[in-house]
């Protein structure tokens, strides 16, 4: 690794495209540190696709069950939890009950780490575990696991991440197959895992799909919505945020926001540096030869 | 005080993976075994979880006593770790890709392929004809820079060049989204610095 | 030609495994559906063993490096591999298992900060990565540098409630070139994935069983 | 009914399949002549890479992917991959360059990596050469992946970077550390969501499904490159049917195609 101190590079052009990467990195960092202390309060702007999929959660039948499958795992917590938080707020507020899986093996330690947070919120108190919402453990198999799910709920875990049985919990009564699903919302950390719920869930058993992917991810999620389906998308943290805004649950997603957009506009600028670097270089050299 | 303790702590843990960025460095090795060993270990703990309560407790009861088969055929991976009988660890693995394979192809024949099609004529219908029109030239011409059977010169080369643009036009926003995914964890690393700090 | 079980057996599995799949999604549900349930019942159990195999590698690797004597800094690594690993089992076998408080303290504050300060690099990486190495060449690199410029901005909330032309921008490009590009991506990935399975059928896919 | 109602026309598609499959499948076997794949810069570009590797004395890097497993979407990537190693493998040993393998974070790779690359050794005679301890790296979990990549990469210099397979984030890793070393990068993903890090900054980059097919090219098994020939038949006729309903819907006769689409 080069030594961060030195710029590289021989001209003044040159060395403007010489940074190392500790500096770019920390400018960056220095920057998000503004608006978290002071936060700037810019407005936010929202998506058809989230709007989409803020409808679709309201409309889903309240006699079936909601089923949140999830690959996003602890490691990926500062990118869920505003959108997590989000969510899980909009269900318990709007008396939609719904059953949490773990597609990765620390994904059940995400969702208490979730759970305990909204169970302090004003939407979570008055809930009842077992009865407004269960937390499945993990499903190992990825895509291949999910025909199971929906063909045998019971059977596929046999009891919750407490280890209590399914037969004890009483909102499983209400959920045993693919019949007693209202709605899928599948969350992953890949832009690209949404395929596998679509081939199985949707095209298997016509149950339609929330797309909760990662930021970047709704270019795949958008070939299948709204009419292939899956109905809404929730991208990622800038998806979390509109939630919030959407679903009148107001958390961290806002003061987030003020932050990547000066991180965004900063990167955008030193790929402009680099370029008047690369080619400012390129053109003295022409010159000179 | 034990959130303030707390928060220290996560803060040095934090600290000890960043500084690499500065420099390779132990508290960085430290701080990457740690997280190994972590993994590993609670990969281990949430799987004997899934193997106990699905087949064990069926075994045991008679139940499900066949299901002593898939756990026979799991075993069958510490084969890895033996040369002679390396080959029978191929036996699982056969399983977990035939199976996986199975499930993935019966959905992609309608979900990736007719699904695709019929969105792709039914946007010619209803909204922004050219748009519909922009669309049906990607899909066409992006399918055609996946063809191999051919050198792309030619009416197939000028075809293919356009793909590729409308490739790249989709991949684009990948790499937004991919930035903005790590932007979070700066966020959430000034935040931690912050909160430990006090300000 | 003698018989070469350790190439055939997998070989004909695999082949039977596939075809029930292919069959039952054929024809109409019966008793392929129940061996196919069974099937998928039987992977979720094996799927987990890989995990075993993960950290049985790991153990016997940094047990390795315990018998290097002459690297001093890899025998405090592995000793502090098996500290924690044995501390993760042991707070989960004695302190309320994997869904006990101490387990979930431990787990979320030490593995979950570590494996998000991970991204960490990427803050100093990526952008980086672009600043240095993402130079506008090229009609392909230009068209990245548009649509990747763009959806960053658009991913920032308060920029397109400032400039709403960005959002609108963001979205076409979605909606329109970029579904369009990933459309045909789909299909030929689709189409790709249907020839793996009938080499992987036929056997014809090398490195499966040689 | 033979076929389950409402999958008609998905069985028919895959029959289709099937038919090109296997008509050229057979063709190959039978030493009848079928077309050549279309050539691939990224597979010259390894040539070139790995000779390079030996006039600066700096080792190859071979990735297997960090998200690569053997098994449901990430196989066919895995399989490719292990494809390219082989034939990294092989052109490293032949011409003496050092080799270091980043073995993904699903062990059961570790195997298959260390019979490959045995293999290749082997099959140049120079087998005396590998030092699998030095050649086959192996990190733990994607984490491990990731800082044991960027270590061995800063700190043993990189000639060329190549990595295959099912990728993660080490599509911009890789390659942006490999750049810094003043490497060369060559790539091939298949999730599509990450091919970006590829076609920024990788050299030579095989998008998605290329990357099959130039690893069927590098086999040098004329059944596998037969049976993309098939692919080919089904992509042209997925043209051909795109263009036909989209016509259909164009012209407003959507009733005399909208059956296809249930």
């Amino acid at each position: 690794m080069s030594d961060p101190l030195k710029i590289q590079g021989d001209t003044l052009i040159e060395k403007l495209g010489g940074l190392h990467w500790f500096w770019i990195g920390a400018i960056i960092l220095l920057l998000i540190f503004i608006p978290l202390l002071n936060p700037i309060g810019l407005p936010i702007s929202t998506t058809q696709w989230t709007l989409d999929a803020y409808q679709a959660i309201l409309d889903a039948p309240k006699d079936k069950i909601v089923v949140w499958e999830d690959e996003w795992s602890m490691g990926g917590l500062a990118e869920a939890e505003t959108g997590h938080t989000a969510l899980m707020r909009l269900l318990l507020k709007n008396d939609i009950r719904f059953v949490m899986v773990s597609l990765t093996p620390d994904t059940p330690l995400l969702h208490s780490y979730i759970t305990d947070i909204v169970t302090k919120t004003a939407e979570g108190r008055g809930k009842t575990y077992g009865i407004d919402w269960a937390q499945m453990g993990f499903l190992p198999g990825g895509e291949a696991s999910l025909p199971f799910m929906a063909e045998d709920f019971h059977g596929a875990f046999e009891a919750d991440f407490y280890g209590t049985p399914l037969s004890e919990l009483t909102i499983m009564d209400d959920l045993h197959g693919y019949e007693d699903i209202a709605l899928i919302i599948t969350g992953s950390s890949s832009q690209t895992w949404i395929e596998s719920p679509v081939r199985q869930w949707y095209v298997k058993y016509g149950v339609e799909i929330i797309s909760y992917t990662l930021t970047g991810g709704t270019v795949l999620s958008a070939t299948y919505w709204p009419d292939n389906g899956i109905l809404g998308i929730i991208e990622g943290s800038r998806g979390g945020s509109e939630l919030e805004f959407i679903a009148g649950v107001p958390g961290i997603g806002v003061a987030q926001s003020d932050a990547k957009t000066l991180a965004f506009l900063a990167t955008a600028a030193f790929i402009v540096l680099g370029n008047i670097s690369y080619f400012g270089s390129k053109f003295k050299r022409g010159g000179a030869s | 005080m034990a959130d303030a303790l707390t928060a220290w702590i996560v803060l040095a843990l934090w600290f000890m993976v960043a500084s690499w960025t500065y420099k390779d460095n132990p508290l960085f090795k430290i701080a990457t075994v740690a997280a190994v060993a972590g993994g590993a270990a609670n990969g281990v703990l949430v799987n004997i979880d899934n193997i106990y309560l699905k087949a064990l407790i069926p075994i045991m009861d008679g139940t499900k006593i066949w299901l002593i088969i898939p756990i026979i055929i799991g075993v069958m991976f510490v084969f890895v770790f033996n040369p002679r009988y390396k080959w029978l660890a191929r036996i699982p693995t056969i399983f977990l890709m035939g199976i996986s394979i199975g499930a993935m192809i019966t959905g992609v024949m309608s979900a990736q392929i007719i699904g695709q099609i019929a969105d792709t004529a039914s946007s010619l219908t209803g909204g922004n004809l050219l748009n519909g029109l922009i669309v049906l030239i990607a899909v066409v011409t992006a399918i055609l820079y996946f063809t191999y059977s051919k050198e792309q010169t030619g009416v197939l080369g000028n075809l293919t060049t356009l793909g590729r643009y409308f490739l790249m036009a989709s991949i684009g926003p990948y790499w937004a989204g991919e930035l903005a995914f790590h932007m979070s964890f700066g966020i959430k690393f000034v935040q931690i610095i912050i909160d430990a700090i006090g300000l | 030609m003698s018989f070469d079980y350790k190439r055939n057996v997998p070989q004909y599995l695999l082949t039977l495994i596939i075809l029930v799949f292919l069959i039952e999604f054929a024809l109409p549900e019966g008793p392929l559906t129940i061996v196919k349930n069974e099937l998928t019942l039987w992977l979720t159990l094996i799927a987990s063993f890989t995990f075993f195999i993960a950290a049985v590698t790991l153990i016997i690797r940094y047990a390795k490096n315990l018998t290097e004597k002459k690297n001093t800094i890899n025998i405090l690594y592995a000793i502090e591999f098996f500290v924690i690993f044995v501390a993760y089992i042991g707070i989960a076998l004695f302190a309320g298992g994997i869904s006990g408080d101490s387990y979930k303290w431990l787990y979320t504050t030490l593995h979950g900060n570590l494996s998000q300060a991970a991204w960490v690099l990427y803050v100093f990486l990526e952008p980086w990565a672009a600043y240095k190495a993402f130079q506008l060449r090229s009609k392909e690199s230009i068209i990245l540098a548009i649509t990747g410029l763009t959806y960053i901005l658009y991913l920032a909330p308060s920029i397109p409630a400032v400039v709403p032309a960005i959002g609108t921008f963001a979205n076409w490009i979605v909606n329109v070139p970029a579904k369009g590009g990933a459309r045909g991506a789909i299909i030929t990935m689709g189409v790709g994935a249907l020839l793996l399975a009938l080499r992987m059928l036929t056997g014809k896919e090398k490195g499966i069983v040689d | 009914m033979i076929v389950r109602t409402g999958r008609e026309f998905e069985v028919l598609i895959l029959l289709l399949m099937i038919v090109y499959y296997v008509y050229w499948v057979m063709r190959s076997s039978s030493g009848k002549s079928i077309p050549q794949l279309r050539n691939f810069p990224a597979i010259n570009a390894i040539e070139e890479g790995v000779g390079r590797s030996v006039e600066i004395n700096k080792p190859v890097h071979y990735g297997l992917g960090d998200a690569s497993r053997l098994g449901g979407d990430r196989a066919a990537g895995t399989i490719s991959s292990l494809n390219f190693l082989s034939h990294t493998a092989a052109l490293c040993a032949r011409m003496g360059a050092k080799l270091i393998v980043r073995i993904s974070p699903n062990p059961h790779l570790y195997t298959q990596a260390e019979a490959i690359v045995t293999d290749a050794y082997m099959s140049e005679g120079k087998i005396e050469y590998l030092d699998k301890i030095y050649t086959l790296r192996y990190y733990g979990g994607s984490r491990g992946y990731m800082t044991g990549g960027i270590r061995d990469m800063t700190t043993l210099g990189v000639a060329l970077n190549v990595t295959m397979g099912a990728l993660s984030v080490e599509t911009v890793w890789a390659y942006a550390i490999c750049r810094s070393q003043g490497g060369m990068g060559v790539g091939g993903g298949s999730r599509w969501g990450m091919i970006f890090g590829l076609a920024m900054l990788a050299d030579y980059a095989l998008l998605g499904d290329e990357m099959y097919a130039a690893s069927a090219k590098i086999s040098g098994d004329r059944d596998m490159a037969s049976s993309f020939i098939g692919g080919d038949w089904m992509k042209f006729s997925l043209v051909v049917l795109t263009i036909l309903t989209s016509l259909a819907y164009l012209v407003g006769a959507q009733d005399l195609v909208s059956w296809i689409f249930r």
